[in-house]
């Protein structure tokens, strides 16, 4: 309800007024409170923590301190073999493990120069878009938990148990997969009809559940009223700070590597980049990275429907499961859109049965490094909502 | 654009900074005077024919053991002797360290990798935060997990790991110590079996009821 | 101050649509399995607990080198021909349920079972001791409950909760 | 109550004063068994609606038959763990404050009639005695918030105050036009006011609109007056973790949970007793329903609303709360209060 002239633009009130530099109360000292939110705290989506100055509700500095989930997964790619690795990259983004077996995946590939069959290609395509729903889901759920909707995280989880199953049935695992080797899958499509029913699942997404979660969420004012004009990020900040996927969408940067650093077979099919638009406020608001991530979904609906309705014969598998997976000598760095931006894997190998060197470029940890920026000057409320908009997982931040 | 075209360009604006260029490796790079890089770098962003407005990646590395040729010996991790002992490596790392940067262009969607060697023992490199204001985390990261440091760095402090940390977990040559505050790090030897099971114990394992025996 | 009323109106009305849909939920059917007595049938792939065939296993080693986290001990004595296991163990603490260990297995002993609930006072009853007859048979596997009485079979599922893959 | 007080006075030949504290002692142990049941009751339904709205089932497992006994197990489980007290807490004050929240609400229970001539407290200053002892309840939750020594909580008390302080406003301004019509605060007599049957209600648009809107800012304020549903402010779960009562445990907490839902069940019986026309029948044939189950039922669909709205909408921000409270709520309540009275002067309802 709260229309232009009283909305508290936090920026303009931050900045306009010196709100800390001159006294409330001539004579009566008043301090910043010196906060910690996290690691233990529901609104930071896993062991963040974010050392908090606030003068009564505005935020006046903000500092993440990582490292809670640490787990030297780099370290471990120097001792571990490239096939026993994949079972690591699950581990980064528990959301959407299927893009980041994807991501390592092509990069071992692109080292071994190894062609992978068109059969595995959609395959690999669809279960990734699949596992991208799934995140986006829980994208769209906490955010609005963080808003205090507690409704649509139910119906959210609701439709991502379907896809659980779904991606049990083809990978055997419910959340952490390890599905995808270098050359190919591990497994063929089973043949108890799944592709129709991931198809009816797609269908049953597009056309009722997400316009359920539109009317239920997205367009609610209260809603509305909580995200736009929240957490502004215009396109230079997004750019400078290395924000890849719907936080640079949200802002507006029209760039998403499946189409425009093209892999694996997403050139074969026809989808639109969702960008937000400012419909709601400010372009780059909180608004616009929520309602990147719904319109995702219904594109990525369309990729699945394509890729497995094209789904070509032929085997799933370029090797053979050989224990051992032997790779030249070389370095290329390669990168995947995956659920929260651009995942890349930056793999040198020494010709040895191990890696010489794996630096994970996991797109959550640049997406976080603008709190320290649009983060000041906001409520606490507010600071809640850009944390949340920004879909961090603390997995793929600490490694 | 070609990526030997644009590395005739870094050449030609950074003079001698330009060390040479790699052309038929699988992802060719150009490698770089860790003094210039700076310059490198704002030259390669700013100039309008390369635009590279986006550092993909920044990452430490540490060439100790790899040859010129690109193979050699990787130390695995110091694993464990089969009684379960840890292997203590008494190796000394010689090799240097080096930076990789990878860049993108949103507008001419053209890529580029920057590399640099540095010396182990003066692993000092000039910061890009200036340039890309993402780069400031990546190096706290490189400076925390690889000890590189990077002079002009607006607050170079770890990354991942506890500030009290002694020593760079991803060089070649590191031992783990064996426990942090009092913390064991070394933990149950691998191959053996951690739960020695006595034969007719109290607690033998009686699944699932409560172990009553 | 046209504002000022859009916005009360706006309000209002996503408000109502949105009560609308939450109402419809009432009287929808739940779609949550009551787990304890209604069980979900697991998918023919399902990786649930590892479990090693003692009768067709050699000891040739292969799934632990393969496991990624080391979570096999096999002790042997003797040379190829005369090669006689004297220890077999998994330890369900560590492991990963990644079922790299059941893919290059020549005799195909090792396999992963459909069990996942496997709850027990002990840590210790979690390294599974494959080649002593002492140990109580696995807790978790489907044969030792039913043994133990109180197996429940995993009923029709509900639309959408999982194929109709047999449970092996 | 008179004829407690004939029977008291009559068969057991007390003198007045006597008669009158033990109608009075009798009245307060219904009213705390009646808070007790709600308490339980509403936590259970809380409970139940919630699930089935998320299309899940609640509690299924206690008590066989849907979980009846969820709330009665809940109660066991709070009055068995264990009380810490925070260290550098300010004892006193730590330890007085849920008795405090508890009591703001337990006092205005006194003031409601359940049934003609049946309330523990029956003066004419009914209604504006409920409302000055419930803000009784905002100096328990600073109290609360200040002394369990968490900046979290202080964050939530300050929060709440400012948030219970400012609504109380619309919540007297939105009863003020039927006052008006009642022409007395006795809460009795206004349900009598509202004889008749549904068309007699005070909640009717059409003998006067005003007062359906009056009802709409009624039901409003009474949300944020509980700290309830979009303006949970206070105990958010995503900021606050629970607000001033998250070092709160064992029989303290108890408290609080007691008091929210004592508060609920008491602002939904205003409404019901001030805009639905108390103990009365919905229409003239249902003569034979109990007046004080025609109450409760009453009390309890509104109770269903509140949480239809709590389990929907997401949460207001502080400082949106604020505007909404000053100024938005103030102006249309005291629109109702002019529209009502001169509605009622033009058509003669005045008594």
């Amino acid at each position: 309800m709260a229309n232009e002239s009283t909305r508290v633009n936090a920026a303009g009130l931050f900045s306009g007024r010196g709100w800390h530099d001159q006294d409330h109360v001539p004579g009566i000292k008043s301090e910043l409170l010196e906060l910690n939110m996290g690691p233990q705290h529901p609104a930071t989506h896993g062991v963040l923590r974010l050392l908090l100055q606030t003068d009564g509700e505005i935020v006046y500095k903000v500092t993440p301190v990582l490292g809670y989930l640490h787990r030297c997964a780099e370290k471990i790619a120097e001792g571990v073999n490239y096939k026993q690795w994949v079972v690591y990259t699950d581990r980064f983004d528990y959301l959407a493990p299927m893009c980041c077996n994807h991501a390592y995946v092509t990069a071992v590939e692109k080292l071994m120069g190894q062609e992978v069959p068109e059969r595995a290609e959609h395959i690999r395509v669809a279960v990734s878009e699949l596992s991208r729903i799934a995140s986006h889901l829980i994208a769209l759920a906490t955010f609005g938990l963080d808003m205090g909707a507690w409704t649509p995280l139910l119906y959210c989880f609701r439709e991502r148990e379907e896809i659980l199953n779904l991606l049990e049935r083809i990978s055997g695992g419910r959340m952490l997969y390890n599905y995808m080797i270098p050359g190919g899958v591990r497994y063929d499509v089973p043949n108890d009809n799944w592709v129709a029913d991931v198809l009816d699942f797609v269908d049953l997404m597009e056309h009722n559940k997400l316009p359920e979660y539109n009317t239920l969420l997205t367009y609610n004012k209260i809603f509305i009223e909580r995200t736009a004009d929240v957490g502004i990020i215009d396109a230079a900040t997004a750019v400078d700070y290395g924000c890849t996927g719907p936080v640079l969408r949200g802002s507006g940067v029209d760039f998403d590597c499946r189409r425009d650093d093209p892999y694996s077979v997403y050139h074969k099919f026809d989808w639109q980049v969702q960008v937000g638009r400012g419909e709601m406020g400010a372009v780059g608001d909180c608004w616009d990275r929520y309602i990147v991530r719904a319109r995702e979904i219904e594109q990525s609906c369309r990729i699945i429907r394509q890729a497995l309705q094209q789904l070509p014969e032929g085997s799933y598998q370029a090797l053979a499961l050989k224990a051992i997976v032997k790779v030249p000598a070389g370095a290329a760095y390669t990168r995947v859109e995956s659920a929260k931006g651009e995942l890349g894997h930056y793999i040198i190998s020494d010709g040895g049965q191990t890696a010489f060197r794996n630096k994970v470029r996991s797109p959550s940890f640049c997406n976080l490094q603008v709190v320290e920026k649009v983060g000041v000057g906001q409520m606490v409320s507010d600071l809640v909502a850009l944390v949340g908009s920004l879909d961090i997982v603390l997995g793929e931040i600490d490694r | 654009m070609e990526q030997n075209a644009i590395y005739e360009l870094l050449a030609g604006a950074l003079g001698d900074g330009a060390l040479g260029y790699n052309e038929h490796a699988l992802e060719p790079w150009a490698d770089v005077a860790p003094a210039k890089v700076v310059e490198a770098c704002r030259f390669l962003r700013d100039d309008p024919r390369l635009g590279f407005n986006q550092l993909m990646c920044l990452s430490a590395l540490d060439w100790d053991g790899l040859d010129e040729a690109g193979k050699g010996k990787s130390t695995a991790i110091l694993g464990y002797t089969d009684d379960g002992q840890p292997e203590t490596s008494d190796r000394v790392g010689t090799g240097d360290l080096g930076v990789a940067y990878h860049l993108y262009s949103h507008a001419l969607r053209h890529k580029f990798t920057l590399r640099l060697r540095v010396a182990r023992d003066v692993a000092a490199v000039p910061t890009v935060s200036g340039v890309w204001t993402t780069a400031a985390w990546h190096e706290r990261e490189a400076w925390d997990l690889m000890g590189i440091t990077f002079t002009g760095h607006a607050d170079l402090r770890r990354m991942l790991l506890d500030d009290a940390w002694v020593g760079h977990p991803l060089r070649k040559d590191y031992v783990m110590p064996d426990n942090w505050n009092g913390v064991p790090l070394q933990g149950q030897a691998y191959s053996a079996n951690p739960f020695p099971v006595e034969t007719g114990g109290p607690d033998q394992p009686a699944g699932d009821k409560p172990a009553e025996g | 101050m046209g504002q000022y009323f859009a916005d009360i109106v706006a309000a209002v009305g996503s408000a109502m649509q949105g009560m609308a849909i939450t109402f419809k939920h009432i009287y929808k059917k739940p779609v949550t399995l009551q787990y304890p007595d209604e069980r979900q049938v697991m998918p023919e792939r399902f990786r649930g607990f590892v479990h090693n065939d003692m009768t067709k296993c050699d000891a040739c080693n292969i799934c632990a080198k393969l496991c990624p986290v080391d979570c096999i001990y096999i002790e042997a004595e003797g040379k190829a021909k005369e090669r006689v296991m004297t220890r077999y163990a998994i330890d369900y603490n560590k492991c990963i349920w990644c079922s790299l260990c059941t893919e290059n297995c020549h005799t195909g002993s090792i396999t992963m079972s459909h069990d996942y609930d496997h709850s027990v006072y002990d840590r210790r009853s979690l390294v599974y001791e494959f080649m002593d007859p002492r140990v109580a048979k696995i807790p978790c596997h489907r044969a030792t409950r039913i043994e133990q009485g109180w197996w429940v079979e995993p009923k029709e599922d509900k639309p959408g909760a999982g194929d109709k893959g047999d449970d092996a | 109550m008179k004829l407690m007080y004939d029977f008291f006075t009559g068969q057991l030949g007390l003198d007045a004063a006597g008669a009158n504290i033990a109608v009075a002692s009798v009245m307060a142990v219904i009213m705390f068994t009646v808070m007790a049941l709600c308490a339980i009751i509403l936590t259970w339904m809380e409970r139940k609606v919630a699930g089935f709205m998320q299309s899940r089932y609640g509690p299924m497992y206690t008590g066989r038959f849907h979980g009846w006994a969820q709330a009665v197990a809940d109660m066991l489980k709070i009055l068995g763990k264990e009380d810490i007290i925070p260290t550098e807490a300010d004892k006193g004050l730590f330890k007085f404050a849920p008795i405090l929240v508890l009591l703001g609400s337990l006092l205005a229970w006194a003031a409601i009639p359940w049934a003609p001539d049946f309330v523990a407290a029956d003066f004419d200053l009914g209604l504006f005695y409920i409302f000055a002892v419930s803000s009784l309840v905002v100096i328990g939750i600073l109290m609360a918030g200040w002394a369990s020594n968490n900046k979290w909580s202080l964050y939530g008390a300050a929060r709440g105050a400012a948030q219970m302080i400012s609504y109380e406003i619309p919540l007297a301004l939105a009863v003020v036009p039927v006052v008006m019509r009642a022409g007395s605060l006795n809460p009795q007599d206004i349900v009598i006011a509202q004889q008749g049957g549904i068309w007699h209600w005070n909640i009717n648009p059409i003998t006067n609109p005003f007062l359906f809107i009056a009802f709409f800012m009624y039901f409003i304020a009474s949300i944020a007056e509980t700290n309830r549903g979009p303006f949970d402010m206070p105990e958010t779960e995503s900021e606050l973790v629970a607000g001033y009562h998250t070092e709160y445990t064992g029989m303290r907490f108890a408290f609080f949970f007691l008091a929210e839902y004592a508060n609920l069940f008491l602002v939904s019986m205003i409404a019901a007793l001030v805009f639905l026309g108390g103990w009365w029948a919905p229409f003239p044939g249902m003569g034979w329903i109990p007046p004080a189950l025609n109450f409760i039922i009453k009390g309890v669909l509104l109770v269903f609303l509140n949480m239809w709205v709590r389990w929907t909408l997401p949460r207001v921000r502080v400082d949106q709360l604020m505007h909404l409270c000053w100024k938005v709520m103030i102006p249309v309540s005291l629109l109702c209060v002019v529209g009502a009275g001169v509605w009622m002067m033009a058509w003669g309802q005045l008594k």
